[in-house]
C-alpha cells in the first residue's frame, strides 16, 4: 500500500479523498492555489504545497506543477477527485513516465469511455443498448439533418467530449439544425478544444439513472446498484439518490449487468459511472461513462456500507476487489444534496464570500461532507459547492423525513445557500412520492414559494431577532445571563430618551 | 420602541419594550417573548411556551452601503429564512409618521462582476420578477430581477461597466 | 400517533429524543430548569417550559411538575430518555393515571426488573444463567458470610435497587465483610432510598455484554444483537462497540435467546438492555436488566439500521413491532466513545465552563449525538457528558480507524475534555486486538502516556501558535489575509524595541 | 522575539522574527514556519511543507489569575492537546537572562468547590504525580496532584475553605 498520496484537488473532495487516507494509514499531500491557502483541504493535509495563481489554469491543471509536487513530497500516487484533471488521460499518462501512480483508469480506457462517441461505438459492441443517433462524430449540417430525421426529431445535438451541459443544443425541427450545429461546434470548440458534435434522439422527460461500478487490474468489475440523479437544474444534478424509486432488483440487475459488460469491454478498472436514460415505458439507454468518482458517490456508500475511495486506493494499489457481486446488498435508502452558495431568491446567482458562522446538522442516519468552516471566505475563483448532505433511513421515507430534519438543522451564516431550496423539493408531491424527471425543477420554479411562512410564529421570531440584532449593535441592548433586555435609557449617545412601556394584555 | 421592519418588499411594524419578558406588538399584533442571545448573533426566543431560534447575519450580496439609516439581515428561524431590513429608529425620528411605501427597493449587485445588459430604462414600470440587469459573474451570466412591481427611478450603471458586490445598481420606487 | 411528546430530559438524549420525533412529524416539549435557560435541547424543541431551579430534585426529578407541564402543553406521551426518571416507577404510574403515555416498560415491569434481586429471581425461573449468589435481599453480616463462603470469595456486596456504581462492595475474604456490608448498605441507602442488599460473586476480569431487547405491547419481544461495554472506568461505560469482539454467530443466538425469554418473563415492552458478565471461559450470566434506553444504543443503530427512538415511540403508541427477529442483520461494526467535560490529565477532574469553540467530526462512518454548542456553559449540576462519539465501518478495524480519525478531527475549546484519553484507549494494543476487561484502562492509567508528543512537529507547532496567539493579543502581530507577520515595531505601548531578525539558515 | 514557555513543568525558549515567513528557533532548533490566522485562535502552520492546523484557547480550570506576567493557554495540534504557559517577554525583561528552574509550579482549583484535605505541608518535598490537596466538586472528591517534583513553597487554602475555580492553592517550586 502507499505511504503517501497526493490530492490533486480542493473543497470538500480533498478532504473527503483525505480522510479515507488517514483511515488507511497513508499521508496526504495537498496542493493549493494562492486564492486557497486557507480552504479546509490544506488544514486537513499532513503536507501543503502552492503550485500557483488562483486561475485553475495557471495551478489545478498544471500537470507539470502537480508531478512536481508529487515528486518533491515523495509522494506515490495522485488521486485527481472529480472535476479538473480527473478525466485528463494527460495526467494519467504523465503519472505513468514519471513512476507515480494515477488513482483510476489507465489512460486507454479514460480515452476511450471519455469521448462519448467512441464510448457509444463500444456500448453498439457490447449490446448494451444506446439512445438512437449517432456513434460517430457529423461532418456537417446536412448530415445531421439526414440522421435527425432517421432518428426523429427533437434531437439532441451534443459535444462528443462534452460534459457540464455545454456544447448541448435541443433541434425540435430540420430547419433549427444548421444554427444549432453551428452554435453547438463553437461552444464545444471554446470549452473543450474539440469541436466534434453528435446526435443523440431527445427523449420526453426522461430519468437520470446511473450504475456504479468498480473494477480493479484483474478484470473483476462489480456493480454497486443505481443512483436517480433526474433532480437537475441547467443539466447539473442538485440532488441525488439511491436506490432509484423506479428501479426494481430485476431491472436493477439488468442494468447492473449492462453497466459491468461494458467496464470489461473498455478494460476498465476503478471506480467508474455509467450514465443511463430511462424512458417512460422503463427502457433504458447508455448515454456516457464518468471515468472518475463521482460528487454524488456518497448514496452508494450509505447503502452498499462501502468506502468508494479507499475501494480505489485499493485497486490503484494492485490489489484485487475484496468483494464478490453476490456479497453486495443494499441496506435503506438515501439521498444527497449538493449544498451551494447560491441564492434561490434571485436566480441561483452564485454567492461567493465569508461564512461568518455554521452549523452543521448531526445526529443518527446523517452525513455531512463539507470542504468549508466558519470564518473561511468562499473563493469567487472555484466552483460554489460548499458541502454534500447525504441522509440515510430504513427505507426512502425515512431518509427524506430525516433530510428535511437536517435541513431543518443546518445554518450557514453569511453567504446566501440553496439550503432553503432544498426544503421546496421535499415538499413536492412528486419528489415525495417518486415521480421523478429532468424537469421536476422547473416546474417548482414556476410555481411562487407558498407564503405561509408569514403565518406562523417564525416570522415574529425573525422580525423580533433581526431587531435585537440591530439593536444590540447600536449598543442599545443588555444582553445578561437572564436574557436580552432593553435598558430604560440608552447608555451609548447619552440621550435621555425613555423607553415607552407599552400597555399590552399578559397572555 | 419602535422599528420599522421591510420584508418582501413590505412594511411592517415591531414596537419592543420590557425587561425580562419583552412586550411586543408586531403590524398591532400583541405578543410577549422571553429572549436570549445563546451565542452571537443567535437568538432563543420563547413565546407563548414556543421555542424558537433565530440566527442572524448581515449577509454579503445584499448588504447596503454603510451610513445609511437601515440595515438588512439575514434571519433563519427552524430552516425557514427572512430577508429583513430593519430602520434606525433615531434616524427616522421614531419611526411612527412614516407612510408605508410599497416595492421602494434598491437593486444591488450580489458579487463583484461586469454589467452586461440594462433591462430597464429610468422611469419605466417594472413587474415583480422582471428582469432589470444582466451581470457576469463566476463564469455566469446572471439575470437580477425586480423584487417587486415599481417604476425605475434611477439607473446608476452602463452596460460594460464593473461593478463591486454590494455596489447599487438601480433604485426602483 | 402522537402528535406531541415531551422529553422529560435534558441535553444530548433529549436532543436525541427530539430528532426521532421530529422525523415522525411529532411535536417536540422540552423542560429545563434555571441552569438549562440555554440549553441545547431547549433550542431544538418546538416548546418549551420552565419546571423549577437547578437541582435535579427539584426540576427534572419532580414528577408533578413535569405531569403539570405536559397537561399544559397537551403532550399526549412523555419520553423519559436515561437516568433521572426513566426508571422510576412512580413516573410510569402517574403517567397512566393522567391519562399521558410513557413512553417505557409498564410499571409493574419496571418494578420486575429494577430490583435486582427480584429481577434475578425471575431471571432463575426463566432458566437464565445467573452470576452465583443471592436473589434475596440479606438481613445480616453473618447471613452474607454464609452465602458468601458457599459461593467462595471474592464476592461483591450489591445494592439491590443499585446502579451507577454506588452502593458495591468488593469482599475478599470473610473478616472484610461486616464492615463492607454494613458500609454498601448505608450508600444505598443514601443514594436509593433503599438499604436492601445481595451478594454475587466477583467475578476476576469479566467482560461486560449487554444484550439490547425490543418488545411490544402484543407480547413480540426481538434482540439486536449485543453491545461490548467492558471498556470501563471506576464501574462506569466509557467506551462502547456493537458486535462484541468475543461473541460468535452461536453465542450471540443463545444470549439473545436467554434475553428475550427474560423479558417475556417478565411482561417488559418498550427498549430495554440485558446486562451479562462473561467469564474467561465464555460462560455468560445475568447480571440486572435496564428498563430504558442505554447511553449506548447508537451502536446498535449503527449495525442494525434501527432507530431505536422511533421503535420505543411505535410501541409505546401501541403498534406491533415493524421486524421479526429473522429480519434483524448486523451490518459492520460501532464503536461510541462518551465524550465528557473531564480532565484526563488530573484524575478526571470534572471541568464545567464555557466551550469557547467546537469543531465536530464529520464525514463517512462518523455520527455525532452532542448536546453542547459553541457559546455555550456547561453547567456545573448535572452530568458532565457533552457529547458521544459513533464511529462505523464496514469491521472492527476500520471502525477504528474511523474513530482514531474522527478524534483527531474533533475540538473542544476552552473546557478540558477526555478526547486526547479516547486516542490513548485507541492506540492500545489489547483494546485493538479485542482483548476487552473491565480491568483495561486501570492498566492503561497505570503507564505513562507517551512522551513523543515532544518529538514531532506538532510540539513545535503548538508552541509557535501559543506564542501567536498571545502576541495578538497584546496587539503585536499583524493578521493580514497574507499571513500573520511580527512586526518591526511594538505599536501598543510604543517601546522602541526592534526586532531582532535572526540569522536563520533557509531550508 | 524571545519567549520563554513552560510545558509540562519545563521551560523552552522559543525565538521568533520575521515577515512572511517566519524564521523560528525552539530550544536552539531553528526552522521556518509561515503562519495563517483562519479563524479566531486557529492557526494554519505550514513548516517545511508540513501542514499543521493549531487550536488556541485559554482553558477555565488551568487559569492564571489575571495580571500575571505569564499566561497558560491549551492548544490543540492535529488531535494532540498541549498546555502550555507564555511568558511576557517585557516583563520578563528579555528573558534572556533567566535562570530555567524546573517544577515551579501554582496548583490551582480545576473548578469550583470545597477543600477536604490538605496533603502537602509547607517546607515538605513532593513527587511528580502526588496528592496535594483533596477538592469536592460535583459531588466527586477529586484529588489535585503535583505536575512535577517540587517543594511547597506556599500553602494557601485550608481544609473546609470553597474555593473558586482558578484560584491558587498551593505554590510549588
Amino acid at each position: 500500500m502507499f505511504s503517501k498520496v497526493l490530492v490533486a484537488n480542493r473543497g470538500e473532495i480533498a478532504v473527503r479523498v483525505m480522510r479515507a487516507c488517514r483511515e488507511m494509514g497513508i499521508r496526504t499531500v495537498a496542493v493549493y492555489s494562492e486564492a486557497d491557502r486557507a480552504c479546509l483541504h490544506v488544514l486537513k493535509a499532513e503536507e501543503a504545497y502552492p503550485i500557483g495563481p488562483a486561475p485553475a489554469a495557471e495551478s489545478y491543471l498544471r500537470i507539470d506543477k502537480i508531478l512536481e509536487t508529487a515528486r518533491k513530497a515523495g509522494a506515490e500516487a495522485i488521486h485527481p477527485g472529480y472535476g479538473f484533471l480527473s478525466e485528463n488521460a494527460e495526467l494519467a499518462r504523465a503519472c505513468e513516465q514519471a513512476g507515480i501512480v494515477f488513482i483510476g483508469p489507465s489512460a486507454e480506457a479514460m480515452e476511450k469511455m471519455g469521448s462519448k462517441t467512441s464510448a457509444r461505438r463500444l456500448a453498439e459492441r457490447a449490446g448494451v443498448p444506446l439512445v438512437p443517433g449517432t456513434t460517430r462524430a457529423l461532418a456537417s449540417p446536412e448530415e445531421a439533418q439526414r440522421v435527425a430525421a432517421s432518428v426523429g426529431y427533437p434531437v439532441m445535438v451534443k459535444a462528443a467530449a462534452g460534459g457540464g451541459g455545454k456544447g448541448l443544443r435541443l433541434v425540435r425541427s430540420a430547419d433549427e439544425m444548421p444554427a444549432a450545429f453551428r452554435d453547438a461546434r463553437s461552444e464545444a470548440e471554446n470549452a473543450f478544444g474539440d469541436s466534434d458534435v453528435y446526435i443523440e434522439k431527445y427523449l420526453e422527460k426522461p430519468r437520470h439513472i446511473e450504475i456504479q461500478i468498480l473494477g480493479d487490474r484483474h478484470g473483476h468489475v462489480i456493480h454497486l446498484g443505481e443512483r436517480e440523479c433526474s433532480i437537475q437544474r441547467r443539466h447539473q444534478k442538485v440532488m441525488e439518490e439511491s436506490p432509484s424509486p423506479l428501479l426494481d432488483e430485476a431491472m436493477r440487475q439488468r442494468m447492473g449487468e449492462a453497466a459491468v459488460k461494458l467496464a470489461r469491454e473498455a478494460g476498465y478498472y476503478n471506480a467508474g459511472t455509467m450514465e443511463f436514460l430511462v424512458d417512460a415505458q422503463k427502457n433504458f439507454y447508455f448515454l456516457e461513462m464518468n471515468t472518475r468518482l463521482q460528487v454524488e458517490h456518497p448514496v452508494t456508500e450509505a447503502v452498499t456500507g462501502l468506502d468508494l475511495v479507499k475501494m480505489q486506493i485499493l485497486v490503484a494499489a494492485g490489489e484485487p476487489l475484496p468483494l464478490r457481486q453476490e456479497e453486495i446488498q443494499l441496506r435503506g435508502a438515501a439521498l444527497e444534496c449538493r449544498i451551494y452558495a447560491e441564492d434561490p431568491g434571485n436566480n441561483f446567482f452564485p454567492c461567493p464570500g465569508r461564512i461568518t458562522a455554521l452549523e452543521a446538522p448531526a445526529g443518527p442516519g446523517v452525513r455531512d461532507d463539507s470542504g468549508v468552516y466558519a470564518g473561511w471566505t468562499v473563493p469567487v475563483e472555484y466552483d460554489p459547492l460548499l458541502s454534500k448532505l447525504i441522509a440515510w433511513g430504513a427505507d426512502r421515507q425515512e431518509a427524506l423525513r430525516r433530510m428535511r430534519r437536517a435541513l431543518d438543522e443546518y445554518y450557514i451564516g453569511g453567504i446566501q445557500t440553496n439550503l432553503s431550496f432544498f426544503r421546496r423539493i421535499l415538499c413536492d408531491p412528486d419528489f415525495l412520492e417518486g415521480r421523478l424527471d429532468t424537469g421536476l425543477i422547473d416546474r417548482l420554479l414556476a410555481t411562487s414559494p407558498s407564503e405561509d411562512s408569514k403565518q406562523d410564529g417564525r416570522w415574529k421570531a425573525a422580525a423580533l431577532a433581526a431587531v435585537l440584532f440591530a439593536a444590540r449593535q447600536e449598543g442599545r441592548v443588555e444582553a445578561g445571563s437572564g436574557g436580552v433586555s432593553l435598558p430604560t435609557r440608552w447608555g451609548r449617545d447619552g440621550r435621555e430618551q425613555l423607553l415607552r412601556r407599552l400597555p399590552l394584555p399578559r397572555k | 420602541m419602535h422599528y420599522t421592519l421591510i420584508a418582501n418588499g413590505r412594511e411592517h411594524v415591531l414596537e419592543v419594550a420590557g425587561r425580562g419578558p419583552l412586550a411586543c406588538r408586531l403590524d398591532g399584533e400583541s405578543f410577549e417573548a422571553e429572549a436570549v442571545e445563546v451565542a452571537a448573533g443567535v437568538y432563543s426566543l420563547l413565546m407563548g411556551g414556543k421555542s424558537y431560534r433565530a440566527y442572524v447575519a448581515r449577509p454579503i450580496g445584499r448588504e447596503n452601503p454603510p451610513g445609511r439609516a437601515a440595515e438588512t439581515f439575514t434571519v433563519q428561524v427552524d430552516g425557514v429564512s427572512y430577508s429583513i431590513t430593519v430602520q434606525d429608529p433615531r434616524r427616522w425620528s421614531g419611526g411612527r409618521g412614516m407612510a408605508t411605501r410599497e416595492g421602494r427597493q434598491q437593486v444591488t449587485a450580489p458579487m463583484p462582476g461586469k454589467v452586461i445588459r440594462v433591462l430597464a430604462q429610468e422611469g419605466e414600470a417594472v413587474g415583480s420578477g422582471q428582469g432589470l440587469v444582466v451581470v457576469e459573474a463566476m463564469k455566469m451570466q446572471n439575470e437580477i430581477k425586480s423584487r417587486a412591481a415599481g417604476t425605475v427611478r434611477k439607473v446608476l450603471v452602463r452596460e460594460g461597466q464593473a461593478v463591486a458586490g454590494g455596489e447599487i445598481l438601480m433604485l426602483i420606487e
